[in-house]
């Protein structure tokens, strides 16, 4: 799949890193590794770091929201971190800038998630 | 057809299975280039274009027959017209259910200028889509 | 066609003039990246067709009138095989007079593993060129 | 055209800088742009600078050889500047490699003229 993602756990959250184009061939399997990932995890809180995302479609942005819903769930807090114009723009159009937590840069969102505490 | 839109007519015919959505995607990076658009608008006709192709590849997959989607575009005075004809999507090009299938079918309809469903119920489904590029 | 080949099945027609041939590499990219080839081999394939493509237009030109060429891609064991069709080009898709038509040629056949060239005079030039590629 | 020209008048060269893409559809415009530069140029050697060309057919290699006989007939030297191994490999295969004075800087290149001097 022409889609990467690295993770890094942290005390207080896990940090996904995506690189490349979020599609309906690959949305599936980012999702399946981000639930195994956190299932049974010490923390719930989330950063998905979507800066090297350059293409994102619906089902991409099914899946976030999927996550998010079940960070909530799991009394999780989940910030993305993302600064591309073109990705934005997706978020805006679909209303989803209003539901997520943005931020521009990783260390703003774990600051975020620390506020939020 | 049209002479202008014969000199500008390209097809591209794909199996009704995700791992060709990328081709998609580059093939219309190639043809939208052709016409000096802005990266953004290009990125536009993208993701509609994929948007409606992902609805074809879901609502194809109970049947597991391979069928071909094939995309259509054309210049005609100041728009590149694209169209998108399936033959298993039960449900139409542009409708579904899902939340997902909602959130595509609002870039669809925001990132083009001009959407246009004509699906009877036998034969093909089709979809016409419409962006105003400045004349050529 | 067997089914592997069916449900690998691409196909791309554009006309036969040179601001076309961007949409041709990129949709090779795009189709190529499909089978993870390493990104020499998706080149030498890339600028394979490309030049038969060049052949095709360059072999129009004096008609003026716009056909189309016909590039189609699938698997078939253990090969990516294409097959290019055009109708206009005078001589076939691979001979040429020019120097240029000369490297052409050397390009084509250095770069693919086959090359085949079916042309009967009055119907398509037809060649198909195969590539090797680890089975999927 | 997706494939651009910058053009450099040195005392005792002229460097041609290409970036993007050399096929049937710009390669002319290219050449055109070389010649009517050289024409009546005090200096008629040439560094053509391809350290930034991705792609280039066989019309492209073409045009090279063109440029190259002209320059010869004017008494003057050509090198190309050169490192991606996808060209070379091109270059390889048509035997041009041979035919050409392909440096991998434009240093080189400008030692190579001088010398030749
Ligand atoms: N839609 C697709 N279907 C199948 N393979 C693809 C698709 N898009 C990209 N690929 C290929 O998948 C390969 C792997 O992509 P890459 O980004 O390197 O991730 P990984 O190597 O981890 O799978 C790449 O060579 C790419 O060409
Ligand atoms: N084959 C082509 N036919 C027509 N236009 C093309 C082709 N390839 C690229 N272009 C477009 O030409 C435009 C100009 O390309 P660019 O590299 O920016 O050079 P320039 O802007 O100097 O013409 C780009 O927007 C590109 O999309």
């Amino acid at each position: 799949m022409d889609v990467k993602m690295e993770v890094k756990r942290e005390e207080d959250y896990i940090l996904f890193s995506v690189t490349g184009e979020i599609d309906l061939y690959n949305a599936k399997q980012l999702k399946d590794k981000v639930n195994t990932t956190t299932e049974n995890a010490k923390t719930q809180n989330l950063i998905l770091n979507l800066l090297e995302v350059d293409y994102i479609d619906s089902t991409g942005l099914g899946i976030l929201i999927g996550i998010k819903r079940r960070t909530s769930e799991n009394n999780g807090k989940m910030v993305l971190v993302l600064v591309s114009e073109r990705i934005s723009k997706l978020f805006e159009i679909t209303g989803l800038s209003n539901i997520f937590v943005i931020k521009s840069s990783i260390q703003e969102a774990v600051e975020e998630l620390q506020k939020q505490g | 057809m049209k002479d202008q839109a014969k000199d500008s007519l390209v097809e591209l015919k794909i199996p009704n299975k995700p791992e060709f959505l990328r081709v998609v995607r580059l093939f219309i990076s190639g043809y939208a280039s052709r016409w000096q658009l802005p990266v953004d608008e290009v990125e536009d006709i993208k993701v509609a274009i994929s948007e409606v192709c992902n609805n074809a590849i879901k609502g194809s997959d109970e049947s597991g027959e391979i069928s071909q989607i094939k995309i259509k575009c054309w210049q005609l005075e100041d728009y590149l017209v694209f169209e998108i004809k399936d033959k298993s999507s039960k449900n139409s090009l542009i409708e579904g259910e899902s939340e997902e299938d909602g959130l595509g079918m609002l870039l669809i309809k925001t990132l083009m200028d001009e959407v246009e469903v004509i699906s009877d119920v036998d034969k093909d489904k089709k979809i016409i889509m419409k962006k105003k590029i400045q004349p050529d």
